[in-house]
């Protein structure tokens, strides 16, 4: 293993969409902004004076018509990497993705698939309110057909574009947008990543705090500082969000007997809800303990900073619950 | 087929003539045949006939060529049996049958051929316009010189889908053909009630496409009218929009009790029924004999017996199959 | 309490529409083919005639355009009820119901309100493939500011778009069309019904089954069916999916010990999934068994009977597992 | 302000001439100061100035009354400040603060004061058309005779919301005003990527809507412009099609490097700013005093400081109120 290197979330993100971009000449990048400015959050700065616009392409604002258009491309053979700018716009485009991405090849018993990758900027904490900090990985987490990643470290922002362009049917990649300037390690020669599994984190044997994108580092600062009061947890990144792989966290919470999950999205019908409700199913006698769920506030995100706060769990939000969970 | 310069009609040879009669009549034929076995329940869900349309079916068809990319709607049998796709396979699908063209899991909304290029069998209105648009840039972006036909409905064009894909395609330049056929009705919805324009070849402009209309009752205009259409588009590698005022003769589905428009209004447009006006034009030219007709007749009517029986004597997907293909089999890529 | 009478679900709902726009002049209907046509699956035959086209609007194919329309109209004081022909074409309209309809209060700090309802057909069994069979039910429930209702049998058809009326906020009427031709037996003079509570429609003793939609019917069979052979099974009707009322299965599941989730929609971050992990988080203690969930299969639906059959809980299904989950 | 029937330009009254130019500048100290406190982190998330487009706000705003219903885009404070709502609660909303006018929870991008009938501050870009078109269905259902105006760039153009929109309000036939203001950037899109047709005024023919261009850097040509819609709008019920050209002087929020487009085309424009134009032609007509402009920007300057004021002294709502208007407060109906 080479040496590890230190870089952002977002160059990470960058080097992979540049190397998919030199490595195959099918692989394009489609989306709002993409170009000439530069990228929404500067992940594609400068990617269209190094491939030119017929690589790096700006759309107009029409996300229906544009991510339909990257379905039909990758139809015809091509490689696209459709960013919609934040998933809060996704809304627009979820009948070309569910009802088309996601259904063309059962429904042509399996005579066309649809190899695209749809990337979009994902969670909340930058205080732009209701329309703008929807967390709605849940939705296209429902839907069979889709391959769903949730971007949740910097080896994944590395990775995981790079793995779903070789995937011949359509993948949702989250993004999150908050974690864009974190700092973060990986070894040099980082590359691909299977998407196929989620991850221990973190290893721990009192209780299994279960997650995934923005809760990954969130967790991981929990579980320092309840190690530093004697409580070692484990954290299970999820990753895969669809097809959820559930042999990790029902093996976490085998060995640990208790269950905490992690999600910035609303509570009800969310990713923590399929999780919980396997566990019930397949690890029941497991358990110590009621799995628990610390969601997102069920409200449309206000604006002000410390509503903002209140609405998702932050750390010693985590910290405080597990606690509770430990020590009754 | 030749484009006679001084005439736009174009001039058909005997053989021509007769093979486009055949594939209207074919589609007619089989479209009646469809709505029979309906009811007797052997098709079941949504049905949705091109009767009356099958001039536009065949007249687009011609004027393709076997790399180009074919889009349609949930009312494509039309378009898919000009396109070539085999009578059996489609009426085997239509019967929910391993044998029809998407293994019987798409039915007669999702008809998929691949080999002849012809994706669908669409069935969320507009959904397939973005869809052509992508198509049509691979093949720029892939140097390919093949033309992408979307066929759609006016109702269609209601849709946002409509704005964004034409949009999209004048501002990409890229080879697709949208056919709009304009039947008057989307369902029971009269074109008056869907268009505040209701001449719906003013909306190109809008865009900056080149646009033409086309009496889609009259084959050898719409012929006249793609050909030119898809010259212009090989030619410049840029989108066109192309309106055929059409009918359709029957329900919009098999669920419909027409209580939207007038029979006499129906009527009306029988009197410009595709087929009987193309027949007497090649008899009035003499292409064609009474005898020539009553043989190929005898032929789409065999064919569509054949189509049937084979759909009869289909198989069932086993249930321990259901879950395929909800992702591809083909190798990671 | 006034004499039953028997009448189709259609009728039921058909009834509930004439009534609303009879008493109310700021009640209209719009809606693709709601007019001229007789509303795509004739619930609104004749409407059009008896009231005009003001109060009953044919719409274009927009579903964006027109569900905004309707939830504008609502802001300006009106009471639009909004038909979207099925749930299918839902995904068109997903911004403005989800974006704007269910966020404009909160994020106005409460000066304005959104009294809309909207109607959709739902629920597969037709044979109408892929793009036309989804069950959607799911992304309603997650999202906050929306009221989710699911018509489950005669007496909520006859009642819910009634009380959905005196909302002043937006509500979701989910309703399915293969039962329209079904008779069932309502009182006479039955109206409105309670929109913010979940109901048993049978009471027992050995085990609840939860479910909702077109699971109410089909779990009432399976119960009738067990009882012959002595298994006393409860059947709860969730009939308000968002906010999810959860004390009557809480209770049930006290009592009974023991429960099945049964949905048509997909299984993964559904219904169920929420359901399951309430009874995991409040009513633990009580389970002599893991929840059990019967759900959709994870498949775009196909077309042929025998698969499409296969892809959704039949009422042999659920007397299998009910079984299996008594007499391990 | 009369409408001068010979000359297109409304003559002004001395009074009238001081009241426009003194909104134009409010909205520019109000936008300047916003900047300057947002680096502050006073103000936080997006914040999108619209600066050199004040002569668009303040000249539509002439036209309309106070039953007049209003829908805007995230770029809204001038907008909403040439709506009459008031400075310090805009500032207070931008603070995050309980007094603000959407009690803090919306922030600069959702600004409401159903008192003004301003309904937004709508951050989806193009998602307030359909809302438009509802409101002013609701008035023609209601015998309102009022007018709703529906602010949104020339990039929300190219959404299928406005299609859809367009071509509601135009089969319907209700009082709506579509105000585009193209400032001939959408983020960092040039026009030219965003629309094949880039004369966008093409566009309202194609729905049979009445359409016209205005001068955006030319408060006389607004308000002449907007006057003549406004005044078709209330005499036939119909919607109008306006399209503003503009330009926005400063970054597209404040997360905006610029990179799309050349300081010397900035500054080109800059000299075209409509506040010094409108000055100017004020001093030339002798409708104004270099002193009354003084006091006027010093009064200006002291609102500006007195919604700062206001909004640092604001109070925050309480965390425990955090779930409230998630479901309306009030009474069902
Ligand atoms: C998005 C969407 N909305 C509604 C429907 C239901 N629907 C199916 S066909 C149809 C009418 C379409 O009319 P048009 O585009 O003119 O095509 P035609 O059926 O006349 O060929 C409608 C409303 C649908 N399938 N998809
Ligand atoms: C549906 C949607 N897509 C993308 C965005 C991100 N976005 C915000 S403003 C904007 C540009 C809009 O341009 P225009 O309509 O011309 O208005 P302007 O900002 O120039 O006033 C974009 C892409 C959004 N808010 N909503
Ligand atoms: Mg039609
Ligand atoms: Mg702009």
């Amino acid at each position: 293993m080479s040496q590890e290197i230190r870089l952002t979330y977002r160059e990470a993100l960058k080097s992979a969409i540049r190397e998919a971009l030199l490595k195959d000449e099918k692989v394009f990048l489609m989306g709002e902004d993409v170009g000439h400015y530069g990228g929404a959050f500067a992940v594609s700065k400068g990617l269209l004076q190094e491939f030119g616009p017929d690589r790096i392409m700006d759309v107009p604002l029409s996300e229906s018509g544009f991510t339909g258009a990257g379905i039909g491309a990758a139809l015809a053979g091509m490689r696209p990497i459709v960013e919609i700018m934040t998933i809060n716009f996704s809304l627009l485009a979820m009948d070309q993705i569910f009802n088309n991405a996601a259904t063309l090849s059962h429904m042509s018993g399996g005579q066309v698939n649809v190899p695209v990758v749809i990337r979009m900027g994902c969670g909340i904490g930058r205080q732009l309110a209701a329309q703008h900090s929807h967390s709605w990985e849940p939705f296209f987490a429902h839907v069979p057909g889709l391959i769903v990643l949730s971007v949740g470290t910097h080896e994944d922002a590395r990775g995981m574009l790079l793995s779903a362009l070789e995937s011949p049917d359509p993948v949702i990649l989250f993004e999150y947008t908050s974690m864009l300037n974190l700092e973060g390690s990986i070894p040099g020669d980082a590359g691909k990543v299977d998407i196929q599994k989620a991850k221990i984190r973190r290893e721990g044997k009192d209780l299994s705090l279960i997650t995934y994108g923005t809760g990954v580092y969130k967790c991981l600062e929990a579980a320092d500082l309840l190690a530093k009061e004697g409580m070692d947890v484990e954290v299970v990144d999820l990753r895969v969000l669809r097809p959820l792989e559930e042999d990790t966290f029902l093996q976490s919470v085998a060995k640990t007997h208790r269950a905490l999950i992690v999600e910035d999205a609303w509570k009800s019908v969310s990713i923590s809800s399929e999780v919980s409700s396997r566990i019930m199913e397949k690890a029941f006698f497991e358990l110590d303990l009621p799995v628990e769920r610390l969601c997102g506030v069920e409200v449309p995100i206000p604006y002000p900073k410390h509503l903002e706060d209140a609405s998702v769990p932050q750390v010693q939000d985590i910290v405080s619950r597990v606690k509770k969970m430990l020590k009754p | 087929m030749r484009l006679n310069k001084s005439n736009p009609a174009p001039s058909l040879t005997k053989a021509e003539g007769l093979r486009l009669l055949h594939q209207m009549t074919l589609i007619r034929r089989f479209e009646e045949k469809s709505a029979e076995v309906y009811t007797e329940t052997k098709i079941r869900g949504f049905l949705h006939l091109c009767v009356g349309e099958e001039a536009v079916a065949v007249g687009v068809s011609q004027a393709l060529q076997e790399e180009d990319y074919v889009l349609s709607t949930y009312r494509e049998h039309g378009h898919a049996l000009a396109r070539g796709v085999e009578p059996k396979s489609i009426m085997a699908e239509m019967y929910g049958r391993l044998e029809g063209c998407s293994r019987g899991r798409g039915g007669s909304m999702h008809l998929f051929d691949s080999s002849k290029n012809f994706f669908g069998g669409n069935a969320i209105v507009g959904g397939h316009l973005p869809l052509s648009v992508g198509m049509a840039l691979a093949s720029k972006k892939q140097g390919k010189k093949n033309v992408t036909c979307c066929f759609f409905g006016e109702g269609a064009a209601a849709e946002g889908e409509f704005h964004e894909s034409l949009n999209l395609a004048a501002l990409w330049q890229i080879p697709v053909l949208f056919l709009c056929e304009n039947n008057l009705y989307a369902m029971g919805t009269a074109l008056k009630f869907t268009h505040s324009e209701q001449h719906l070849e003013k909306k190109g402009p809008a865009y900056g496409i080149e646009t033409d209309v086309a009496n889609g009752m009259d084959l050898l205009d719409v012929m006249t009218k793609v050909q030119k259409a898809v010259a212009y588009i090989r030619e410049t590698g840029k989108p066109y929009f192309l309106v055929c005022y059409t009918y359709r003769f029957r329900a919009h589905s098999m669920f419909d009790a027409e209580l939207y428009r007038e029979k006499s209004e129906v009527e009306e447009w029988k009197k410009k029924d595709p087929i009987p006006q193309f027949k007497a034009f090649l008899l009035k030219e003499k292409l064609i004999t009474e005898k020539v007709i009553e043989a190929m007749e005898a032929e789409a009517e065999r064919q569509v017996q054949e189509a049937i029986d084979f759909a009869e004597n289909g198989s069932w997907e086993k249930v321990e199959e259901l879950d395929r293909f909800v992702y591809s089999e083909k190798a990671a890529i």
